[in-house]
């Protein structure tokens, strides 16, 4: 995959500036007890680009997550995507801001077909008002197009066979697919997933890359949380490394994954594919 | 309101006679019918009174004038060797009473030195009777008045009382909510069986209170585990859903309840057993022997379960059970048996809840009914799921009760105990004890 | 407040009769389609809580009913045949009454209802009863303002208005020589409606009411209510309820004001000549300082036989509002009689005249007789001498008694209190 | 590899009334095996694994287990007979603190817990570091951890695993497959369902591929490994590399 | 054979009547915000009751009937918002004891003698709803069908009922099928869920309170009319649990549900006690076993028995989909 010619020759050090950041994060930190689960000194993230998420077990990567779309309240700290400040900003409002997150317990609207969990994704619905809701001359063409980039979506997503099935009765990895494709719904500028591909069969998850970087090409950000370090070198433009809430290492893929600092945290003795146990 | 007042008989004064015989026994003297004004007989209205100091002695030689609307007077009496004066009236309508305080004795003065004058309505036939209160100049009621303190104390004292019991009620609420999920509307019916039941038991087989009561306790957690393996384990087992297992508890409450009504009738009875209790002070506490009986067991009772549901293998399994029936399963634990002893513990404490109740106040078929909104109130306010939380919110829930009647009008104390319930939640969500869970 | 209630109802109700002036010439006709009751035979339902808060209300009332028919029947009936009797769940609840009215007016086609029993049901469901063309006849509503409630006047009661009562309870107190009063009612039509005529009565006759509160009829505990009133040191309680009183009385007691030392006032709603069984059973002598009125049980003038007969008619049944009931039934089959017609509408005209002026009786069968005779009668019931002024008795009959040493109920006189 | 422990013969199960998920699944077991089922999201593995384990009515087939009849057996009478099994999703108690989790994996021989308790410790340290904090605070990955804690506390006979491996890190992964091989070496027939394919075949002794409710492909952890049908079908290219 | 005939008009009346129609239109209400939004309102009461009292209050106070019942509607939607700001952040559980807890607060205080001046304390208010009735179209008569009949009073205030009802549940369907009703279930499954879209919650939250409460105030309202009167006993939780259980037997999530669920709950009521006064009088159930008082008792203990066995047999309701209940349970 070709990493991003601009972040080429980004310096790989922890808070480093890019050249066109759309998300930039500064000095946020979020504490449970005494336990400091987040604390981001600075973070910038490229436009346009699959920046991926790493970090062991409990580094604060979900926590970092909630904070920046509002799920969770930061102790402090500032972010700003766009230039828009989004710290203290309600959930809702964060998403039409065009930061979109996904769960990493997944939440499947289970009484609700799977088509309508994608079609309430989409924004700017018309037939949301209470009152243009009465009206269905006023959203009835809306409706359509959405359920037509809905049906697109589920096509690629190969969840369209259970199209109109309960969401509640999609198994643990069709939840994730249904949760991802739910989120591009919004047509967000940047989507956070979180551990995406967590679960989900390896025939699938390349289907599913290919996904993620045609939405890079189209312009999308995308932030995401993983542990498969194929998936990880295989499609990222940029890595950051997390532990104990703080960034210890990010750079362009192949660097973070040699760094020593996130060999020893994260990746342990067997590095890589080489399970020879 | 227009009303004539016509006594059919002379019995007034057999009357007053025996109210007074009836209030100073040793100061009773036979009272002759020289009392009342002979005018009486021959004018259909009179109005007249009784004139007593603190001691209720009679006193005499008073002047009362009684006036007309218009002002002019119709004519005065003095109070006779009984306290007694009446003036015959011309006929209905409103008259001014004034006594003239110069004529009080030495040492006997109007409670309220203002109101020298009363002006009653006189109707047709009536022989009105007006009070004029005297007192001694200083302030009776003012007396042996309990202080601020004492009262806010006893207060206290009655809230603790009265929150054990709801508190005993809750824990088994939502021990049973904790571990089957359900909202148990017929929770209320099990703690009015304990107390039915106990009563039943000694007022007709003549057990002594005590006794029955731990009967009464041992079977309403047999109707628990009735209820869990007739009713609600079935329904469980068909994956119902939560909701309509509540509303079966509905339906089960209002079956239950009307075979009490149907039993025991609809009038409210007493345990015959530790009835009009004596009050015991400590300090400046005074509760009857069986309201500290009431607190000292129920608190015993809730720290134990409290510290047993923390603390014991089985009490944990009762919470693994609340969150995840099926991993607990994994994990070995049998889940029916533990959702039944939960049941037979939690009706239990209902039971006993009941007991206290039908001793603090009365045994009714519909009691369990009254009280299941505060205990409900009780278990959210502590955090569901909190066997601490239960005890806590029980004792906010009565303490706030009885404590707002200090303040405020005491057909006002429920909603007082609902407004806080809403006022914690606002502050604190998950409730007083509750644990917020993390998010994502 | 409750008297500015008064003149609003008054006024509204008779808006109701200019809103049904359209129905005016209608009415002839309308008797022809309301065919649901018949008008040859008389069938009376009874609208009381068998079920509901006032549950233990229901069964002296419907007993009482239920006495009434037997007497009827015995008697031979009214017009020729006998009165059916249809009962029916009031369940202390609009919704429930509102059904068993349906069913009562629509299916069973009753010309009159007796009950309901709370005030408050009543104002839930005399509209349709009345405005149905039905005649209703409560036994205990005494909420002053429901007098002329409904419409065309088809609405009556037995029970004596609060009006009557509590000025008359307030002069046993006076008449006694409390001067600072405790009063504390229950928070509803009854008790609340009591308060309204009673302390303004306390008050202008020189007492002081150093307390006055109202308890919740939900609450089950008293407690704080009693130390309040134990704080204020008064010279007598008077306390407004009903059977919840017993447990208020023993609260009392415990807390050192039973009413062997500060004497306690009840009334009708807590009456029932065994006050003393019910606070202790093992020692009645508790009740000793009670003192109270109530409905005239065995009235000077009228069915003074109506005790004991109640008694071996429904043995172990309470006797409150029993006398009141067994009028409203008897009261109806002698208009009926009267009017020769078991249309509610006659017998609603029929009812003033058969309780008031003339030949004065006071059973059903010695009523019946004159009224063969073509005599004008004045029923003077079980409850008092019933002298039916528009909706409402215009005299109410009330017992005094007190509580003995050995906790025994004596009556001490019997007052008569007049609507003007 | 003698005996088998676990048989599963044509079992048919689902959730939803006449929709099965399972169409007539077969599965064996033999007594120290470690035997890996494979396949793509929502066809049946997890509901294979609840059914053997008694969560999941069956509805015609049989379970047997060391030749007894278990068919429809509650569960936790199978963990008195040896059955250990992780779930995919909600398997931690939220409400009770780590070291409560770990008690109730060995609720029904609570003598033993002490000395377990040291053994999962010294395998995930943070287990005991954290053992008085609610398990429902923890983040994605060690729940898992604790997960997997809970079935090591049982030491049961035969273990089935529902995804040990989702959501930990690389270093964390490398440790649960490590476990599972060595306590298939202690003797312990395990199953494992796992989506990381790979590692699952790599380390299983056999594994089944299950597609829409039924078996599609069986054979040695080698031999599926290698089978262009399998890759291209069920594991993909993306890591082939190596 | 007559007699049960007659039992059976008497039932079929209850459930077509205003009580029923009244629960229908509460049922309705409440279903918008159980059924599809998932708050759990057991404080539906408070919205019958401000309905009931504003609408009173105004025509006592001189003003038009067209005004009122506008204004009884806006009571609603104002104790929907004020019920909402504090406790929409609440769990579900915790939000029904809330809820139940306001109704009771509210009840208690249009009770209190401190409010008397406004709502006539205890005693309530009554007849102001002569102007109502001078509406009545139709003239002196009994309507109806076979045994089932009503006379003009009744037919007019059940025609008003039923026709708000009609209205209610279309004005409910096109609002859940449209895309507001979509984020309304979403909510209903998983708030945070619908929060990560974009969707203001909360806003939908009160949306969901306000409408349904507004529809629970026309319940209110028309019971009022039909009495003639408020009063504030009347307003007990147990009408919340009886309109609960309306509902849920027809079905919660649908939109005949709620309707269906009074209908037949008013029928059992109406045709147990009918059945059992019946046997009752014509000695089909001896003396012994169930003496005539005992009936209502027995009717709320059938009552009770047939709801329980309604739940157990069709957890879903008339017109809930069983797979529903089965993915909530899981
Ligand atoms: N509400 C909370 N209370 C207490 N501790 C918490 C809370 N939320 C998170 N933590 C702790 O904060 C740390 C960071 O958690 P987080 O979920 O962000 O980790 P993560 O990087 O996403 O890990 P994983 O890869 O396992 O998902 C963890 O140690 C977790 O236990
Ligand atoms: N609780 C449930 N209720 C209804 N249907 C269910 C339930 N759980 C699973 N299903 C259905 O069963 C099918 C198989 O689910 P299962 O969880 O067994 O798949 P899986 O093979 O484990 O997939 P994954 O790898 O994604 O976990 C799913 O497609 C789903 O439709
Ligand atoms: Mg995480
Ligand atoms: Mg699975």
């Amino acid at each position: 995959m070709p990493a991003d010619a601009a972040l080429a020759s980004v310096e790989p050090t922890p808070g480093v500036a890019k050249p066109d950041p759309i998300l930039v994060v500064d000095d946020v930190s979020r504490s449970f007890g005494g336990l400091r689960a987040v604390d981001v000194t600075h973070l910038e993230v490229q436009r346009g680009t699959i920046t991926s998420v790493i970090g062991p077990n409990g580094a604060g990567k979900t926590t970092l997550f909630n904070l920046l779309t509002g799920f969770d309240d930061a102790d402090s700290g500032r972010w700003t995507l766009d230039g828009t400040a989004l710290h203290r900003r309600r959930p809702h409002n964060i998403a039409r801001a065009g930061m979109v997150r996904t769960f990493q317990l997944t939440k499947a609207l289970s009484k609700m077909t799977v088509i309508d969990n994608l079609m309430l994704g989409a924004t700017d619905q018309v037939g949301e008002g209470m009152i243009s809701a009465l009206l269905p001359f006023r959203w009835g063409s809306q409706e359509t197009e959405v359920r037509e980039r809905a049906d697109r979506l589920l096509e690629r997503f190969r969840l369209a066979h259970m199209r109109d099935e309960y969401a509640g009765t999609l198994s643990g990895g069709q939840r994730k697919l249904l949760e991802m494709a739910r989120a591009l719904m919004v047509e967000p500028k940047v989507i956070l997933l979180d551990e995406p591909m967590a679960g989900v069969n390896p025939a699938l998850v390349q289907s599913l890359l290919g996904h993620v970087t045609d939405l890079r090409d189209e312009g999308v950000t995308v932030i995401f949380i993983e542990h498969d370090m194929d998936v990880v070198m295989g499609i990222s433009d940029w890595v950051v490394c997390l532990a104990q809430g703080a960034v210890i290492s990010e750079g362009l893929p192949q660097a973070v994954g040699s760094d020593p600092k996130v060999i020893d945290a994260y990746l342990g003795g067997h590095h890589g594919d080489g399970g020879d146990l | 309101m227009p009303f004539v007042h016509r006594p059919t008989r002379r019995l007034i004064l057999v009357l007053l006679a025996f109210a007074a015989l009836v209030v100073c026994a040793p100061s009773a003297s036979a009272q002759d019918d020289g009392g009342e004004e002979p005018a009486a007989e021959e004018s259909a209205e009179s109005i007249g009174g009784r004139l007593q100091d603190v001691d209720r002695e009679p006193v005499e030689g008073v002047t009362l004038t009684v006036t007309a609307e218009d002002g002019s007077e119709i004519g005065t009496a003095t109070s006779d060797d009984a306290g007694e004066w009446r003036v015959p009236l011309p006929g209905p309508g409103v008259y001014t009473v004034t006594i003239d305080p110069e004529t009080l004795p030495e040492g006997v003065e109007l409670r309220d030195a203002e109101r020298t004058s009363l002006s009653p309505e006189v109707r047709a036939g009536q022989d009105r009777t007006v009070l004029f209160a005297l007192g001694d100049g200083t302030d009776a009621r003012a007396e042996n008045r309990p202080s601020r303190t004492s009262r806010l104390l006893n207060l206290a004292a009655e809230g603790v009382k009265f929150g054990v019991m709801i508190a005993l009620a809750a824990l088994g609420l939502s021990m049973v909510f904790g571990v089957t999920n359900l909202v148990n509307f017929a929770h209320g019916e099990l703690l009015a069986f304990g107390a039915l039941v106990a009563w039943w038991l000694e007022d007709s087989l003549g057990i002594p209170l005590l006794l029955a009561a731990l009967v009464a306790v041992a079977l309403a957690g047999m109707m628990g585990v009735g209820f869990e393996t007739a009713v609600f384990g079935p329904v469980r087992r068909r994956k119902s859903g939560d909701i309509a297992a509540m509303v079966i508890s509905i339906g089960l409450a209002l079956v239950v309840r009307y075979v009490y009504l149907i039993l025991f009738g609809g009038e409210p009875r007493s345990y015959s057993d530790y009835r009009l209790q004596q009050t015991v002070d400590l300090g400046p506490l005074s509760l009857t022997p069986k309201s500290w009986a009431t607190i000292v067991v129920g608190l015993l009772v809730l720290t134990a379960f409290g510290w047993a549901l923390r603390s014991t293998r089985i009490g944990t399994a009762m919470r693994a059970v609340s969150v995840n029936k099926d991993l607990a399963e994994s994990s070995g634990i049998d889940v029916r048996r533990v959702v039944l002893a939960t049941w037979l513990v939690g009706a239990a404490l209902a039971g006993l809840s009941g007991v206290m109740f039908g001793l603090a106040e009365s045994v009714r078929w519909d009691m369990g009914n009254d009280v299941l909104l505060l205990i409900f109130a009780a278990v959210v306010l502590g955090g569901l799921g909190t066997a601490y939380g239960a005890m806590v919110g029980g004792l906010v829930v009565g303490l706030v009760t009885q404590l707002s009647t200090y303040w405020f009008a005491p057909d006002l104390k429920l909603m007082f105990a609902l407004v806080v319930l809403i006022v914690i939640l606002v502050a604190r969500p998950q409730g007083i004890l509750g644990v917020k869970e993390r998010f994502g | 407040a409750c008297g500015d209630d008064d003149g609003d109802d008054e006024g509204s109700g008779s808006e109701t009769t200019e809103a049904g002036e359209g129905e005016g010439e209608g009415e002839g006709e309308g008797e022809e389609v309301e065919a649901n009751f018949d008008t040859e035979s008389l069938t009376i339902g009874t609208l009381l809580p068998e079920t509901g808060q006032l549950a233990f209300l229901g069964p002296p009332m419907v007993e009482g009913v239920n006495m009434a028919i037997r007497d009827i029947n015995e008697a031979g009936g009214v017009l020729g045949s006998d009165v059916t009797l249809i009962q029916g769940d009031d369940g202390t609840d609009p919704d429930v009454a509102n059904t068993t009215v349906d069913r009562l007016i629509g299916t069973e086609g009753v010309n009159a209802i007796v009950g309901a029993a709370a005030s408050g049901i009543t104002r839930q469901v005399v509209d349709k009863i009345t405005g149905a063309g039905v005649l209703q006849c409560s036994p205990s509503n005494t909420a002053a303002d429901l007098r002329g409630a409904g419409n065309d006047g088809f609405y009556f009661r037995t029970a004596p208005s609060d009006d009557l009562q509590g000025p008359v309870l307030a002069e046993y107190v006076i008449d006694d020589g409390y001067a600072n009063i405790a009063v504390l009612v229950r928070a509803d039509e009854y008790g609340a409606g009591f308060a309204d005529f009673l302390v303004p009565a306390l008050e202008e006759g020189g007492a002081t009411v150093v307390y006055n509160e109202q308890y919740d009829p939900q609450a089950t505990n008293f407690d704080a209510e009693v130390q309040a009133i134990a704080a204020e040191n008064p010279d007598a309680v008077v306390l407004i309820s009903f059977e919840e009183g017993v447990q208020i009385a023993q609260a009392m007691i415990e807390a050192g004001i039973g009413p062997d030392t500060v004497p306690l006032y009840i009334a009708d709603g807590l009456a029932s000549g065994d006050l003393g069984e019910r606070i202790n059973a093992d020692d009645p002598s508790v009740a000793f300082g009670i003192k109270g009125t109530q409905p005239s049980a065995a009235p000077e003038s009228g069915a003074s036989f109506f005790p004991d007969a109640f008694a071996e008619f429904a043995p172990d049944t309470d006797v409150i509002y029993s006398s009141q009931a067994y009028d409203c039934a008897i009261l109806i089959a002698l208009a009926a009689e009267a009017a020769g017609s078991a249309d509610p509408a006659e017998i609603r005209d029929n009812m003033e005249a058969v309780s008031t002026g003339g030949t004065k009786c006071s059973t059903f069968a010695e009523c019946m007789e004159l009224l063969a005779d073509g005599e004008d009668i004045d029923y003077d019931g079980a409850s008092g001498p019933i002298e039916l002024d528009g909706s409402d008795p215009s005299v109410g009959s009330y017992d005094l008694y007190e509580y003995g040493e050995d906790g025994e109920q004596t009556v001490l006189r019997q007052v008569v209190a007049e609507v003007e | 590899m003698s005996e088998t422990v676990l048989v599963a013969e044509d079992v048919v199960a689902g959730y939803l009334p006449g929709l099965d998920i399972l169409t007539g699944c077969n599965f064996t077991l033999a007594d120290g095996e470690l035997v890996g089922i494979i396949g793509p999201n929502g066809a049946g593995k997890s509901t294979l694994l609840k059914s053997m384990f008694g969560l999941v009515t069956i509805r015609s087939g049989h379970v047997r287990l060391r030749g007894e009849e278990i068919t429809n057996l509650e569960a936790h009478a199978l963990v008195a007979k040896g059955v250990g099994y992780v779930p995919q999703t909600n398997n931690v108690f939220p409400n009770l603190t780590i070291r409560e989790n770990l008690e109730m994996g060995i609720y029904q021989a609570p003598k033993l817990f002490d000395e377990r308790f040291e053994i999962v410790t010294g395998l995930f340290p943070l287990l005991g570091e954290r053992r008085e904090q609610r398990a429902g605070f923890l983040s994605g990955g060690e729940r898992q951890m604790l997960a997997m804690g809970r079935a090591l506390m049982m030491q049961p006979s035969v273990l089935l695993l529902d995804e040990p491996s989702a959501g930990l890190s690389p270093a964390n992964q490398d440790e649960v497959f490590r476990q599972v091989k060595l306590i298939n070496a202690s003797g312990v027939s395990v199953v494992m369902v796992e989506q990381n394919a790979r590692r699952c075949l790599q380390i299983a002794d056999r594994a089944y591929v299950l597609d829409q409710g039924r078996n599609a492909y069986e054979g040695s952890g080698d031999g599926l490994l290698h089978d262009p049908k399998v890759v291209e079908l069920y594991l993909g290219t993306l890591a082939q590399k190596d | 054979m007559d007699d049960v005939l007659k039992v059976l008009a008497d039932a079929l009346r209850a459930a077509v009547g205003v009580q029923a129609a009244a629960y229908a239109l509460a049922a309705i209400g409440l279903n918008v915000h159980f059924g599809f939004t998932g708050l759990i309102n057991f404080g539906h009461i408070a919205f019958m009751a401000i309905g009931a009292y504003t609408t009173a209050i105004v025509v006592d106070s001189g003003l038009s009937l067209w005004l009122a019942v506008p204004s009884g509607l806006l009571a609603a939607v104002v104790l929907g918002i004020l019920l909402g700001i504090p406790t929409l952040r609440l769990r579900a559980d915790y939000l029904a004891i809330t809820t139940i807890a306001v109704g009771e607060i509210i009840r208690i205080m249009v009770r209190s003698s401190a409010l008397e001046g406004l709502t006539g304390g205890v005693f309530g208010i009554q007849g102001f709803a002569d102007d109502f009735f001078g509406l009545n179209p139709f003239g002196r008569g009994s309507y109806g069908v076979w045994d089932v009949r009503f006379n003009e009073r009744s037919t007019w205030v059940i025609v008003v009922a039923w026709a708000l009802v009609a209205l209610c549940a279309t004005l409910v369907w096109a609002l859940m099928r449209a895309p507001f009703g979509r984020v309304l279930k979403a909510i209903r499954e998983d708030e945070d869920a619908a929060r990560a879209l974009g969707k203001n919650v909360f806003a939908f939250k009160i949306r969901s309170l306000c409408l349904g409460g507004a529809i629970g105030a026309l319940a209110g309202i028309v019971l009022a009319f039909e009495a003639q009167a408020v009063v504030p006993d009347r307003y007990l939780p147990q009408t919340t649990f009886f309109i609960w259980t309306a509902m849920i037997l027809g079905g919660t999530g649908s939109i005949l549900g709620p309707i269906a669920g009074s209908v037949i709950f008013w029928f059992i009521v109406q045709f147990t006690e009918g059945l059992l006064r019946l046997g009752v009088s014509n000695g089909a159930i001896p003396e012994w076993l169930l003496s005539s008082q005992q009936v209502a008792s027995v009717r709320f203990m059938l009552v009770g028995g047939v709801l329980m066995a309604l739940m157990i047999w069709r957890p879903q309701g008339i017109f809930g989909k069983r797979e529903e209940v089965l993915i909530g349970a899981r």
